[in-house]
Parts: C-alpha cells; sequence; structure tokens
C-alpha cells in the first residue's frame, strides 16, 4: 500500500508544492526528487505487491508499465532540470509559466500512474483524461503560434477520442452487466476478465471498435495521429520525451486491456487483424512521412508512430512470440525515445533552431551530444548492439512463417523509416558543421543512461525479466 | 408503472434528442446553434432523469441536475457571451451543404440503428433503444464537427457528441456513480480549456476560424 | 573456441581504448596492435580447428529461452582464418598507413568492433546471434565508411551502404524466419534437424540469395559496393572487400548448402546466372572505372560473380548426385575465397600507399610510381597478375579449378543447366581475359608512365609496417599459386563438412601436383610451372649477358620519332579502355562519345565528351527513389491539412469500421 | 627416367631452336605469293644474332619492368610452348599443365608485355597494349569454349591425353571438333597477331597492335621478344596439328624408329601449316581494328554451337 500511495502521492503532492514554489532551482530539484520517489515506490511494487481492490490493481503486466513509467518520468525531470535552465536563461519561459509547467508534469505524471494502476475502467479513462489535459497545457505552454496551433489540435483530437474511448467503455460496461451484474464489479478489470467468457461477443466487438479508435488516437495511430507531430514538435522537449515514451504507453496499456478481454471471449472478432490493419497503415505512413520533414522534433515524432504502428502490430499478431515482441519493442521505444529527444533536445538548444536544414556536423562540433543522437538513431532504426533490433528480430521472423505478405510490407516499412532516419542523420550528425557551436550545458546522464540500458538490453536480457515477459505474453493471449 | 409507458418515454426522450441533433445539423447562425445546443441538452437532462425515474437510482438525479445546471444553462450561456465578445454575428461556413449533411445524417442513423440493435438484442429494452440513438448522437456530432469551419460551432458539436455519451452512461442500468462525476469534472474542465484557448485565440488572431489557425502550421511548405 | 572467444573479447576491448586514446600517441599502435595480435592468434587457432571435430559452446546472451550459440566446424574454420588473416593483415598495415589518418577518433574504435564482428558472424550457431553480428558488421563498417564525414560522397556512400546493408539484414531475417517455423526455433542445430519441405527451401534459398547476395555484391544488388568500399580508410576497405564480402559468401554456403540441405537444380541454375553474370559485369564497370580504390571495388564484384560460379556448380553437382564433382566446385570456390581475400586486401594496401603519397585517388592524375614506389609497385603487380588469374600465383589455380569443374561434367541432364554451365565457362573466361585487360589499365596507368601530376612525380615509398603487410600478402599469392595442394587439403574438411565429399588428397602426389580427379584427365603443376619459368627467365638472362651484349644506352623515347615531353600526351585510363568500351559498352552501358569541334578559324579546344549509363541503377534503383520519392511527397499533403480534415479522417475510419461490423455480422 | 629427362630437354630445345625456322619459312612462303624472292629462310636466326650483339637503347623513363620484361615473356611463351606435344605425347613433364594453364601462360606474357609497352609512357605504347587486351579479352573466352569442346569429347584438358585420344579410333572427325577448329584458326590467328588481325610485318601507325607495344624495344630486349614471337606462332600451329591431325604423333612409348616417325611428320605438319598461313594471309586483307570483335565473336559462337552440337550428338 505504501508503494501505491508513493506512486500516486508523490506526483500530487509534488504537483501541489510545485504549483507554490518560485524558484528555478529549488523548483527542478523537487520535480527531480519528486519523480524519484514514485520510481522508489514503484520499484517497491517489483518486491511486494498489494491485493487488488476495487479501484487498484498491480499485476504482472502494469508493473511493466508503471516501472517504466517512474523511470523515464524520473530520468526526464533530471533532463528537465538542465533543459528548462535553459529555456529560463533564453527567456523563452518566464517563472510564472515555470510553476506552472511543473505542477503540470506532476500532475500528468501522476494521471499516468492512476491510469496504470486503476482496476476501474471507468477511473483509468478518467486519468487517461487527465494526463492528456495536462499535456496539452504544456505543449501550448511557449505560447508561439504554432505551439498554441499544436496545443488545440492536440486537445480538439484528443478530446474527440477520449470520447470515443468512454462511448466504448460504456458499451464494456453494458455487455459485463447482464453476467457481472451492475455496480462497481461491472467495471473492475478483475471482475470483467474472470467473467469475460459469458459476454455478448457482438456488443463487445462494437466496443473495441470504438475504444481502438479511441485509445488508438492517443496511442498516435494512423489515420488518428495528427496531433502527434504537432504536439512534439512545438512543446518544451521533456514534454516530447515523455510523450512519446510513456504517454502512448499508457493508451497502448489500456488498448491492451480491452484486447485480453476481447481475447477471452469467444464468438468476438478477433481484434488481431484491426490492430495489424492500424498497426501496418500507421508504420508504413509514418515510414513515408519521414522523408519530407525539416524539423528535428517531428522527424521523431514521426518515427514514435511508426514505432507504436510496429508495437500495435505485434501485438495484433499474439502469439507468445508477437507479444513478447511487442512488450520488448514497446520498453525499448520509451527508453531509445526519451533518449533521442534528450539529445534532440539540446541540439536544438545550442543550434538554436529546430530546423534540421540548419544543423550540420553535430559529431564534430559537439561529440557526446552528435554520437549519443547517432547511437540513439541507429538504436531506434533496430541496429544492434541496441534492444530494438531484438524486438524487430522476434516481430520479423515471427510473422514471416505465419503470415509472408505481412512480414513483407512490415520490412519495408522499417526499411522506409531507416532511409530518411539515417538521410537526416547524415546531415545533422555528419558533414560540414553548420549552425552554433556554443557549450551545451546539458545533464548527459539520462541520455547515457538510457542508451546503456538499451545497449544492455540488446545483448543480454536477464532471465528472470525474460521469464516475467513471457509469462505476460502468455497471458496477453 | 408500466414497461411500456417508461419505454416510450424513453424513447421519445432519446429521439428528441436525435432530432436536436439534426437541427444543430441543419442551423447555419451560430446564435440559433446555440439554442439548439441548450435544447439539447435540456432534453438530455430529462432524458437522465428520466432513466433514474425507472431505474430507480437516484444518483442520476444529480447527474440530471449538473446536466441541466452546466450543460443546458451554464455552457450555452457562456458561449453566448464568448460570441458577442468575439462579435461572431455572422453566418456559420459549412463546409458542405445543409441537404447534403442531412442525408448523410441520415445514413449515420441507419448505420447506428443496424450496428446497434442487433448486437444488444440480450440487453434490456430500455437500455438497448437509448445506447443505439445516444451512438447516433455521437456520430451526429462528430458529422457535425468535421463539416463546420468555426470554431465555436465545433465545440458546439463537440459538446453535443458528450450529450450522446452521457445518454449512453445514464441508460446502461447500475453504471456507478464514479463514471457521472467523472463526466462531468471533465467536461467542466473541457470547457474551461476551451474557453481559455478560445481567448488565447482570440487575443492572437482576433478570429476563431479554425481556417486562421490552419495559417500557422508549424511546418509550412 | 575458448581461444576464439577471447579473440572477440580482446577485440571489443579495442573498442574503449581506440575511443579513449584516439589522440594520444599510443592510441595507434595500441589499438591497431591489438587487433593484430587478436587476429593472429583467432587465425591460428581457428587453422588448428579447421581438421577438428565441431565443437559448440552456449552462452546465456541473445535472446534468452534460447541462447547465444557458437560453433566452429571446419566450414567456420576455414572462412575464420580468412578473416583473421586479412583482419591481421590490415591491423599490421594500419599500424603505418593510419600514421596519415586525419580522424582517428572516428576510425580506432570501430576498426576492432568490425573485427569482432566478422569473427562473431562466422561463429554464430543461432539466428539471433548471427543477423545481431551480421548488422553489428553493417554499422561498424558504416561507421568507418563515414569517418570522413565532411565529404559529402562519402555521407551518400554510407547511406546507400547502410540501407543495402539493412536490406540484407532484413531479408535474411525473413529467410531465417521462415526456417525456424512459429515456434521460434532459432539454433541452427534445430533448423539442420528439420529441413524445410521444397517450395519453403526454394523462397528461403531465393532469400538468402538476396540477403547474402546483396552484401557480398552479387548483380544486380551491388550498387552500394563501388561507393563504400573506396569511401573508407585503405585498410578498411581492404577489409570490406576481402573479407566482409567473404562473410557474406559465408553466409550463402551455411544456408544453402548446410541448413537448406539438398538444392534444387533450378536453384542452381539461378546462382549459375547470377554469378556469371556478376563477374562479367563487375569488370565491365571496372574497366571503365578511373578511380582507382573504386575500380578496385568493382572488382571484387567480379570475383564476388566467381566464386558463386563456383556455388553454383556445386549446388547442380549436389542436386544431381554428383558428390566428387560438387567437392570440386566447391573446393574451388572456397580456393577463390582465399585466393580473393589475400590478393584484394594487397590492392587495396597498394591503393592506399599510393593514397597517401599522391593525394588522389584519380588515376589520371597517377603516372610512374614505380620510381618513387618500387616496393609498392612490385607487389601491387603481383597483386594485379594473381587477380588477372596468370599462372604462377593463386588467382589461377582457383579459376583453374572452376574451369575444371565446368569441364567435368558440363552435361547434367537438365536442359536449364547443361546450357547454364558452359555459358559460365565462357563467361569466366571473359571475365577473367577483361580483369587481365582491367589491371594493365590499372598498373600501367597508375605506376607506368610518366608521372601525370606533381604529386605523382614526388610520390615517395610507403612506410615499413605498410610494406611488411604488403610483401607478406604477396608472398601467399606466389605460396598458394605454387603449392596450391596443401591448401586444397586444408579446404577438404570444410568441403567434406558441407557435402559429405572432398577432393582426393593432393600433398602425396609426386611433384606436388593439382590433380582433381585424374592424372590423365588434367592436372597442373604450380611449382613446376613456377621453377621452369625461374630457370627459363635466369637462363636467358645469364646466356644472353654472358655471350652477347650487356651494353645499355640511355636515350628519350622513340615513339616513332615523336618524342613528346609532355605527359599529358600520354594513353589515359579512359583512352586505354575505349575499345573495350566500344565492344561492349555500346551495349550495356550505352556508352558513346561525343565530339565537338570549333568551327574553322576558332582557336577554342575541341572537346571529346563520354557519355556512360548505369543501366542497373537506372533499371532498379533510380525507379525506386522516385516511387518513394513520389509517395513521399504526395503524402505529406497529409502533414498540411485543417484540423477539420483530420477529424474527418478519424470520422471516416470510424464509419467504415462500423460498416464493416454490420455488414460482418 | 633419364631418358625420358632428354626427351623432355631436346623437346624444349627443339621448339626454341625450330621457332624461328618456321617463321622464316612462313615469311618465305609470303613473298614467292607475291612474287618475291623473299629473305633466306634462316634470314630470322641472323637477325638474332644481329640484334643480341647490339647495345640496348632504352628510352630515359623506362624502370625495371621494362628490362625485365622481354625475359619474362620468353620465358612465359616458352614453359608453354613446352607443354604442347610436337613429336611425341606424354613427355616427362605434359601433366605440369593443361590446355587451360597453356593459355594461361600466354596470358601472362602477354600481360607483360602490355604493361612493357605501357612503362616509358608514349601514345604508341598505349594504343598498342590497349588493342591487344581488348583483342584478347575476346580471344580467351573463345579459347575456352574449344576446350569444352575437346574436354566433353576426349575427357581431357590435358594435350598429350587429347592428341592420344585424338590419334585412337575413337577420335574420328566430328562436326563439332570441325566447328572447334575453325574456332582455333581464328584465335590462334589472333593470339599471333596475323592477318586479318594484325600485321606482323609493318610500322604503320594506325594498323599495329602488337609492333606498337614493343616499339621502344631495341638489341637484345628485342630479339628476346622476337623470339617469344616465333615461339608461340610455333606453338600455337602444334597445338592444332596434335588436337586435330594426330597423324605420326608417337603415343606410346617408341624406340628411336617411333621417335623418327614423330619428327618427320611435325616437321610436315609445320610445313605445311606454314605454307597454309602464308597463303592465307596473302589472300586477305587486314581488318580494321572494330571489326576484329566481330571475328572473335564467331569464334565464340562456334566453340559454343560446338558444345551444344555436342549434346545433340549425343542424344541427350
Amino acid at each position: 500500500m505504501i508503494a501505491l500511495a508513493g506512486i500516486l502521492g508523490a506526483p500530487l503532492i509534488g504537483a501541489a508544492l510545485l504549483a507554490a514554489i518560485p524558484g528555478y532551482r529549488l523548483s527542478a530539484r523537487c520535480n527531480v526528487l519528486a519523480s524519484l520517489v514514485a520510481f522508489a515506490a514503484a520499484l517497491l511494487l517489483l518486491h511486494h505487491r498489494p491485493q487488488a481492490g476495487r479501484f487498484m490493481l498491480v499485476d504482472d503486466l502494469n508493473v511493466v508499465f508503471i516501472v517504466l513509467s517512474t523511470f523515464v518520468g524520473f530520468t526526464t525531470s533530471l533532463f528537465s532540470a538542465s533543459y528548462i535552465g535553459h529555456e529560463l536563461a533564453t527567456l523563452r519561459l518566464t517563472p510564472a509559466y515555470l510553476r506552472f509547467y511543473h505542477a503540470m508534469y506532476q500532475l500528468m505524471m501522476f494521471g499516468m500512474n492512476l491510469a496504470l494502476v486503476s482496476n476501474n475502467i471507468g477511473l483509468m479513462w478518467v486519468a487517461v483524461e487527465l494526463a492528456t489535459l495536462s499535456t496539452v497545457m504544456m505543449v501550448g505552454i511557449y505560447r508561439t503560434h504554432e505551439a498554441l496551433e499544436a496545443a488545440w489540435k492536440y486537445f480538439i483530437l484528443g478530446s474527440v477520442g477520449i470520447a470515443l474511448a468512454l462511448f466504448g467503455t460504456i458499451l464494456v460496461y453494458l455487455a459485463a452487466r447482464p453476467v457481472v451484474g451492475g455496480g462497481l464489479d461491472g467495471m473492475a478489470w478483475t471482475v470483467l476478465l474472470m467473467h469475460a467468457a459469458g459476454f455478448d461477443p457482438a456488443l463487445l466487438d462494437v466496443a473495441f471498435v470504438f475504444l481502438l479508435l479511441g485509445y488508438g488516437t492517443k496511442v498516435g495511430l494512423a489515420p488518428m495521429h495528427a496531433w502527434l507531430p504537432d504536439a512534439h514538435a512545438e512543446g518544451p522537449t521533456p514534454i516530447s520525451a515523455v510523450l512519446s515514451g510513456l504517454l502512448l504507453n499508457v493508451a497502448l496499456y489500456a488498448l491492451l486491456r480491452f484486447k485480453m478481454l476481447l481475447a477471452a471471449c469467444p464468438g468476438g472478432i478477433a481484434p488481431g487483424p484491426l490492430m495489424i490493419a492500424l498497426g501496418l497503415a500507421s508504420l508504413l505512413f509514418a515510414s513515408l512521412m519521414l522523408y519530407r520533414r525539416r524539423d528535428i522534433k517531428r522527424l521523431f515524432a514521426y518515427s514514435s508512430i511508426e514505432h507504436m504502428g510496429i508495437i500495435v502490430f505485434a501485438f495484433g499478431m499474439a502469439g507468445p512470440l508477437g507479444n513478447f515482441a511487442g512488450l520488448l519493442q514497446m520498453v525499448m521505444h520509451s527508453l531509445t525515445k526519451s533518449a533521442i529527444f534528450f539529445s534532440v533536445g539540446h541540439v536544438a538548444q545550442v543550434k538554436g533552431t529546430q530546423r534540421i536544414a540548419e544543423m550540420g556536423g553535430l559529431t564534430e562540433s559537439h561529440p557526446l551530444l552528435g554520437w549519443g543522437l547517432v547511437a540513439g538513431v541507429a538504436a531506434i532504426a533496430g541496429m544492434p548492439p541496441f534492444g530494438v533490433f531484438t524486438s524487430e528480430f522476434l516481430v520479423i521472423s515471427s510473422t514471416f512463417a505465419r503470415a509472408p505478405l505481412l512480414a513483407v510490407l512490415l520490412v519495408l516499412g522499417l526499411l522506409l523509416a531507416l532511409g530518411a532516419l539515417l538521410l537526416r542523420l547524415s546531415s545533422v550528425a555528419f558533414g560540414p558543421v553548420r549552425g552554433g557551436t556554443g557549450p551545451t550545458g546539458a545533464s548527459f546522464v539520462p541520455m547515457f543512461a538510457h542508451l546503456a540500458l538499451v545497449l544492455v538490453a540488446g545483448i543480454y536480457l536477464p532471465a528472470p525479466l525474460v521469464a516475467w515477459f513471457q509469462h505476460i505474453a502468455a497471458l496477453l493471449g | 408503472m408500466s414497461g411500456g409507458l417508461s419505454l416510450s418515454v424513453a424513447n421519445t426522450l432519446a429521439g428528441l434528442m436525435v432530432l436536436a441533433s439534426f437541427l444543430m445539423i441543419y442551423q447555419d447562425r451560430l446564435s440559433a446553434l446555440i439554442n439548439v445546443l441548450a435544447a439539447h441538452a435540456f432534453v438530455l437532462a430529462l432524458a437522465v432523469a428520466w432513466q433514474a425515474h425507472v431505474q430507480d437510482a437516484p444518483e442520476l438525479y444529480v447527474t440530471a441536475a449538473i446536466t441541466l445546471g452546466f450543460k443546458a444553462m451554464a455552457l450555452p450561456m457562456a458561449l453566448r457571451r464568448i460570441i458577442v465578445r468575439l462579435g461572431l454575428h455572422r453566418e456559420i461556413e459549412a463546409v458542405t451543404g445543409v441537404g447534403l449533411t442531412v442525408l448523410a445524417g441520415i445514413g449515420l442513423v441507419a448505420l447506428s440503428l443496424d450496428v446497434m440493435l442487433p448486437v444488444t438484442a440480450h440487453a434490456d429494452p430500455l437500455t438497448r433503444e437509448d445506447v443505439t440513438l445516444a451512438l447516433s448522437v455521437v456520430l451526429l456530432g462528430l458529422l457535425m464537427m468535421v463539416t463546420r469551419r468555426n470554431a465555436v460551432s465545433q465545440v458546439a458539436a463537440f459538446l453535443s457528441l458528450e450529450n450522446g455519451i452521457d445518454l449512453a452512461a445514464a441508460a446502461a442500468q447500475g453504471m456507478p456513480m464514479v463514471v457521472e462525476i467523472s463526466v462531468a469534472f471533465s467536461l467542466l474542465v473541457a470547457f474551461l480549456v476551451i474557453g481559455i484557448f478560445l481567448f488565447r485565440i482570440r487575443e492572437r488572431f482576433d478570429s476563431v476560424d479554425v481556417r486562421a489557425l490552419d495559417a500557422f502550421r508549424g511546418e509550412r511548405r | 573456441m575458448s581461444l576464439l572467444l577471447l579473440v572477440i573479447l580482446l577485440l571489443l576491448a579495442g573498442v574503449p581504448a581506440g575511443a579513449a586514446r584516439a589522440h594520444a600517441p599510443d592510441g595507434r599502435p595500441l589499438v591497431y596492435g591489438l587487433s593484430a595480435g587478436a587476429c593472429a592468434i583467432g587465425g591460428l587457432a581457428a587453422l588448428a580447428a579447421i581438421g577438428a571435430p565441431p565443437a559448440t559452446l552456449s552462452l546465456p546472451l541473445g535472446l534468452p529461452w534460447i541462447g547465444a550459440h557458437l560453433r566452429l566446424d571446419p566450414l567456420a574454420a576455414f572462412f575464420l582464418v580468412v578473416v583473421n588473416l586479412g583482419g591481421a593483415g590490415a591491423s599490421l598495415y594500419a599500424l603505418g598507413h593510419a600514421r596519415h589518418e586525419t580522424m582517428p577518433q572516428r576510425v580506432l574504435p570501430f576498426h576492432p568492433l568490425f573485427l569482432a564482428a566478422l569473427n562473431l558472424v562466422v561463429i554464430a550457431d543461432d539466428a539471433f546471434t548471427f543477423l545481431f553480428a551480421w548488422e553489428l558488421m553493417s554499422l561498424a563498417s558504416w561507421a568507418l565508411v563515414v569517418a570522413h564525414h565532411r565529404e559529402q560522397e562519402n555521407l551518400r556512400a554510407g547511406y546507400v551502404y547502410l540501407l543495402m546493408a539493412s536490406l540484407s539484414g532484413m531479408v535474411l531475417l525473413l529467410a531465417f524466419g521462415l526456417l525456424a517455423g512459429p515456434a521460434g526455433s532459432y539454433a541452427f542445430a534445430a533448423m539442420r534437424a528439420a529441413p524445410p519441405a521444397a517450395g519453403v527451401a526454394g523462397t528461403v534459398l531465393v532469400l538468402a540469395l538476396i540477403g547474402a547476395g546483396s552484401k557480398a555484391g552479387l548483380v544486380p544488388l551491388h550498387a552500394w559496393l563501388p561507393l563504400a568500399h573506396p569511401a573508407a580508410p585503405s585498410h578498411v576497405s581492404a577489409l570490406m572487400s576481402g573479407v566482409m564480402t567473404k562473410v557474406a559468401v559465408y553466409a550463402f554456403l551455411r544456408i544453402s548448402l548446410d541448413l537448406l540441405g539438398t538444392p534444387s537444380w533450378w536453384s542452381a541454375v539461378l546462382v549459375l546466372a547470377l554469378g556469371g553474370a556478376t563477374a562479367v559485369l563487375g569488370v565491365l564497370y571496372a574497366l571503365m572505372q578511373h578511380d582507382l580504390k573504386r575500380l578496385l571495388a568493382y572488382h571484387t564484384v567480379e570475383n564476388i560473380g566467381i566464386i558463386f560460379i563456383g556455388i553454383g556448380l556445386a549446388m547442380a553437382f549436389r542436386a544431381d548426385g554428383f558428390a566428387a564433382a560438387a567437392a570440386l566446385a566447391l573446393t574451388a570456390a572456397l580456393f577463390h575465397v582465399f585466393n580473393h581475400s589475400v590478393f584484394k586486401a594487397l590492392l587495396f594496401f597498394g591503393a592506399g600507399a599510393v593514397l597517401t603519397a599522391t593525394g588522389t585517388r584519380d588515376m589520371e592524375r597517377l603516372g610512374g610510381l614505380i620510381h618513387g614506389m618500387p616496393r609498392t609497385g612490385f607487389t601491387f603487380l603481383i597483386a594485379c597478375a594473381a587477380i588477372s588469374a596468370l599462372p604462377p600465383l593463386n588467382g589461377f589455380v582457383s579459376e583453374w579449378l572452376t574451369f575444371q569443374a565446368i569441364l567435368l561434367r558440363p552435361d547434367l541432364p537438365q536442359w536449364g543447366l547443361k546450357v547454364m554451365i558452359p555459358t559460365d565457362g565462357a563467361l569466366l573466361a571473359l571475365a577473367a581475359a577483361l580483369a587481365a585487360a582491367c589491371f594493365v589499365k590499372a598498373f600501367g596507368i597508375s605506376f607506368l608512365g610518366r608521372p601525370r601530376s606533381e604529386a605523382a612525380g614526388a610520390a615517395a615509398e610507403t612506410d615499413r609496417f605498410s610494406r611488411a603487410a604488403m610483401s607478406g600478402f604477396a608472398a601467399l599469392c606466389l605460396l598458394a599459386g605454387v603449392l596450391p595442394g596443401a591448401l586444397v587439403d586444408v579446404l577438404a574438411p570444410a568441403v567434406q563438412s558441407l557435402l559429405g565429399a572432398r577432393m582426393p588428397a593432393q600433398l602425396g602426389l609426386p611433384w606436388l601436383s593439382l590433380v582433381p580427379v585424374a592424372a590423365a584427365r588434367s592436372s597442373y603443376n604450380g611449382l613446376l610451372i613456377f621453377l621452369f619459368l625461374a630457370a627459363a627467365t635466369s637462363l636467358s638472362i645469364l646466356a644472353i649477358h654472358r655471350f652477347a651484349s650487356r651494353a645499355v644506352r640511355r636515350a628519350p623515347a622513340w615513339d616513332c620519332g615523336f618524342p613528346d615531353a609532355r605527359p599529358a600526351t600520354q594513353y589515359t585510363a579512359d583512352s586505354f579502355a575505349q575499345p573495350i568500351r566500344r565492344v561492349f559498352g555500346a551495349l550495356i552501358f550505352n556508352a558513346h562519345e561525343t565530339l565537338s569541334l570549333p568551327p574553322p578559324g576558332d582557336t577554342a579546344p575541341a572537346r571529346l565528351t563520354k557519355h556512360l549509363a548505369d543501366p542497373i541503377w537506372d533499371a532498379l534503383y533510380a525507379p525506386v527513389q522516385t516511387v518513394v520519392a513520389w509517395a513521399a511527397e504526395t503524402l505529406n499533403v497529409l502533414q498540411f491539412l485543417t484540423i477539420r480534415r483530420y477529424l474527418a479522417a478519424v470520422f471516416i475510419a470510424l464509419v467504415a469500421l462500423l460498416l464493416a461490423l454490420a455488414l460482418w455480422q | 627416367m633419364t631418358a625420358a629427362l632428354l626427351v623432355q630437354g631436346a623437346d624444349m630445345a627443339l621448339v626454341v631452336l625450330a621457332a624461328p625456322l618456321l617463321t622464316g619459312w612462313v615469311r618465305r612462303v609470303k613473298a614467292r605469293l607475291q612474287r618475291r624472292r623473299g629473305p633466306p629462310l634462316l634470314q630470322p636466326y641472323r637477325d638474332l644474332r644481329r640484334l643480341l650483339g647490339k647495345e640496348a637503347v632504352i628510352a630515359d623513363g623506362a624502370s625495371w619492368l621494362f628490362r625485365t620484361a622481354p625475359y619474362l615473356v620468353f620465358a612465359f611463351t616458352w614453359v608453354a610452348a613446352a607443354l604442347v606435344p610436337t613429336f611425341a605425347t606424354g613427355l616427362y613433364f605434359s601433366w605440369t599443365g593443361d590446355l587451360i594453364a597453356i593459355t594461361a601462360l600466354l596470358g601472362a606474357a602477354r600481360f607483360l608485355l602490355a604493361l612493357a609497352g605501357m612503362d616509358i609512357g608514349t601514345s604508341f605504347g598505349g594504343i598498342g597494349a590497349s588493342r591487344e587486351v581488348m583483342i584478347a579479352s575476346l580471344a580467351e573466352p573463345a579459347m575456352l569454349m574449344i576446350v569444352v569442346t575437346l574436354a566433353l569429347i576426349a575427357g581431357s584438358t590435358q594435350l598429350s591425353t587429347v592428341a592420344a585420344f585424338m590419334a585412337s579410333p575413337a577420335g574420328g572427325p566430328g562436326v563439332s571438333l570441325i566447328l572447334a577448329l575453325a574456332a582455333f584458326l581464328i584465335v590462334a590467328l589472333a593470339e599471333n597477331a596475323r592477318i586479318p588481325v594484325d600485321n606482323p610485318a609493318t610500322h604503320l601507325e594506325l594498323t599495329m597492335v602488337h609492333e606498337a607495344m614493343v616499339l621502344e624495344y631495341s638489341g637484345r630486349h628485342l630479339a628476346m621478344i622476337e623470339l617469344a614471337a616465333s615461339l608461340k606462332l610455333l606453338l600455337s600451329l602444334s597445338a592444332i596439328a596434335c588436337i586435330f591431325f594426330p597423324f605420326g604423333l608417337l603415343t606410346a612409348a617408341g624406340g628411336a624408329g617411333g621417335y623418327a616417325v614423330g619428327l618427320g611428320s611435325y616437321a610436315v605438319k609445320l610445313a605445311a601449316a606454314g605454307a597454309l598461313l602464308g597463303v592465307f594471309e596473302t589472300a586477305t586483307a587486314k581488318m580494321r581494328v572494330f571489326r576484329v570483335p566481330g571475328l572473335l565473336g564467331v569464334a565464340l559462337m562456334l566453340g559454343l554451337l560446338g558444345t551444344l552440337l555436342l549434346y545433340a550428338g549425343r542424344g541427350l
């Protein structure tokens, strides 16, 4: 219980405190501290899990998400400290907005953690909405035309998505009611899953369509992705990192839960083909979109869409290998993509622009930053010795034996994406030096910590972790 | 009371909501649109209250009251104020002709009947009708969102969409209170945010036409 | 086995060392010394393991439920010898050569990483470890290709390279996916135990051909190779051309002959056709070049073609059950693998020495280097002769063996093979003759004649480490050519392990002859030919100097009475290739020349312009480029829609899904 | 064994000694056909002796390659010539190399000569070398197709074995063999720089190939090259003789009588071949350089056709 209290309480208290603390140094430290407490509490969960209650649930599946989420939240808060310092120094942010920013950061963490631990589909929906709203606020924080437009777009599309998800949630409840009976039980995961076999499959199908589109909007699947690139590009970079690294995962987590429900209900449509279709569409679409990008953060935002496509595809293919691969890919993507955004954030700061055409020769002007970016892109492109390689290996090879054509499309998408990323990487990291060459003042710890984790995962996955993931994969069906 | 009466009243109220949605599609003046939106919410409040009565679920009265207070009165009032403040008394520019949109709307209603009726065959008829019509309202709201260019009318359309969802939630018997509160809460927040944004937009662009916003796309060609 | 693991670890230790000590004076000797030492150990260990029974090792890395499987069987051992020989040579060369490196921090960490990956690919015994090492190899070499990153050309080369390398990795992944089946039995042992059905095997083979072939440089997937190999620092070019392409050959052999079991005859036709086309097109492309390193890279394509002809023959014979003939063909292919790794490395060493001495790779600015760089010139000449398949050097032996395999059984029952095998013979001969032509050009233009630029005139001999590496490899060229029987016997266990048959033992034969089947049929004795040549040469020199004149007078060149002091009047690389360009190029490269003459009275110079098209790039790569660009441009509209339209997309998706659901129910 | 070594040695000496004579003979025949008296038969020997006695004039920019190449070219050609059966098959070292090795040895000689031509850095050296390698690049595949045909017929590429097989009753003439002969003749003309491919007796700049390469040579170096050229002609004719006309060739161990017959028939065959070559060269005109590929293409096609017809003949 302490652990749960830590996960939820630390961000909540943190948000309240940070809304009041004016100084930059102190608030940045508080932010880090709150994130650290949440992370420590999440680690406690590994050790000891509370019993599932009516509202809270900690099981094998969501522990992965919680630990990942709090970890990235913590490292991002570290990154944020050095990033925001620069933003204050360059007057892009005022102290008033700084308080707002930190409070919203913790509020978002609270929302996400709540969504992950809730045992109630309604509560989870509320939490996702909360996390969305707080990120909307932060996306618009720079008050530029572009930022406002991005936030508005995010807000409208997100609201529609969340509305659809709510409708789907109601339908799930309707499907459950005849079997489980009304009341809170009708919305509790644990209960729902236990009785899923008796639900009306047809109703569950319709519900899943709404949930897929609704939460899929948050996941960033094409064609509901439109908010994602702009929100990533126009907000502060720490927010891009958590959006890509965490928020997408939370929505994905919701989707997975409902997929489990559907899988447990015989006679319903298989959720697989739908997820596969959306996943592939996102992958191919995003990889082609990568080619014409001129803004570096938007570039990597599209890369997130691409990866979410792969992950959803993998979960759609299901099977022990597919689910395992999807899970691994998700973890690796979170770590890698946030590392890339850490790097990109500092790059944009030292170069004074986000335009790809105006930066170049990064490995020469800022070797650590540049090579970090190179390593990150290599990792995200699925190159060994990084962990994404492992998961992509599993996805492709397991798919090809079952559905060759899909695997070929998958490979096509991956190659297209690689081509685009590499093209941009060549001009940003190599070639003649363009853009500013000033010192970075960056904290490299978060970036290299993430990359190191991804590297280790590519070479060695601890057996307990694998057993655990395999267990989850089996649960997911 | 007889099941037949409760059913027909619920049915009528839900049907009225669909009608209101159509009226919203039909309206091409902003102030009139907001009036219809208020009526829409009012019908919703009635429907929720009726459900509370039928289901003998007192907490739904609260929801009905919130709906009445917020959606049928406060929200339209606020929107009207925004319109006045922004000086938006001109006509709404719909993207396609009203006739075509209404036709598409009818198609959507047919679709929702076709989708929902068979799958809710085992459900309580009361729930069944309401949820089906709620889906129609949701789809019509979405349709309206994509056929309107003006940000205020889009927000209005979105609110009608939320109304549809509320209807479904109310019709889902025994759905815990948590949800209603959360719905109200989030809608409140949503409105606040919308308001804030509208004002910001006003400050920046002197207009709430979404087209004006689009001129500031991040990555111009 | 554990020794090899140690070698890999040693090499990996070189990565941080290289990164940390890149600018320190001891960085270069440290990293390259370490690499050379590790490779030497690895090469010796592998040599010892060729005849030994397979050794396996399983590590708890990679995919945990499978683990990282390593296996050292004779085939792997042979390729490890090739890898480590090349690695040791390149490292030794780099000890001196890299003194001129302007970007050591971008080369030192990746050189040992590249070597480690090369080693790991060969001993990998499960699909994951294999592909892991495979991609790592690509990544490390990519980093080396873009080491000199300020040149736009290198970046483009690196781009094309990594893209093609990823294609190859992905396609191999598909092949392994098919072999492993839905259950995911990725260990090679499991695949070997359950070979797939014929149809699946065909697909796997085609995939392996694409995957391994694109890495090896098989036409039409070779396009990256002539871009990437020259862009890297020269010792890395040597590794990429000499060793990495061989690792790709290894991959193809491993899949096609080991994991798939007996191939079908049509796959042999495919391999033979591709091999023949690769050999001839590769050398024709090479003839059109005047960039020395690019010319060498295209020759790698050619030699890969020759190797694949050998492999195709082995597959054809095996499909028809002629085990002895298959063994001969495979021995020829492996022999050529060894040979090419030696002389191509040597050639790149030489080209690197030229590059540092003159600062250019453009042959049109070289000339007369044999005066300033006599040793480099001599070893380069040896390599040129070896790659041109001239006796008594090693290149001839492997091509001779390939011919013997062709001649042994050109009449297999299937018509496809019956026509393909002699045709490949003709193509092979054509490739060999054209290669000789091309190396006359390469050596003649760069090293002979008069200097075409000041830098070429002032070129000085390279350092002693480079010379040592070059001399060693030149000696190997001669040794393998003179004592081919020894190498054939060393290869025999590897051949045996793949085909279950081997060539007869050679070392016991009188005069150390090479007899593939029977003395009456054909035999070759490199040792005697060498001795005869040596005797004939020295005898004639001695006799003439003793009994006839020794008088020598230096005079201006005669040149039919028109001695010209200007080096510009010499034949250039382009003009040298002109006859061949005219004969073959018109058909293949759409080669033509336009001459613009000024009108009478005008003193403007006349201009002769050469036009060459690259048919494969135009037919295969350019359309892909166009399609991707078109699709990206078309889709890009979606970035600039209004919110309303994005909402419409969501709306349409929802309605479509609901409709589908309604219809489905 | 000593005897066998002696015979082998005699063969090797014979080819060197007889080569200039053959050249002289061909020149003589051509001269007579052109109604000239022509030089005496032994003129090539005299030329060689005179060249050997002169000092060598070497261009200023020449490297060591220029000076060693003539000896190496000679050595390669000689070793190749020694591998072709002349009057007997199965000599002691006959298994040292087969027809492919012989072709490759000649190729090596050409490689070196072409390089030597480029060493001085004159335009003539370049033109000669460049045309020479172009011609060779077409002649070698044609040669290989001939080898394929022969290997299919005789089951060997070893010239001794092939000759023995051809001399045996099994080795009767066939259409494939005739095609192979035609191809071989064309290849031999090209290899030896004879009309219509090249003119050995001209220094007209636009027509020459071989002579352009060796333009800078003089004295003893030129002598070695001339001798090598003669040897090559002898080699080609010997090969044609032993493969296609193996009459009188000593195929089994025979006594002095056998050797005498073998030598006699060899001399007759060479004389006949030389005469025919002379007639042919007189009757034909030199081709333009860029028509040569067409001619060699014909040889390649003939070789390939020979192989395919062989399949058909075997009813496969």
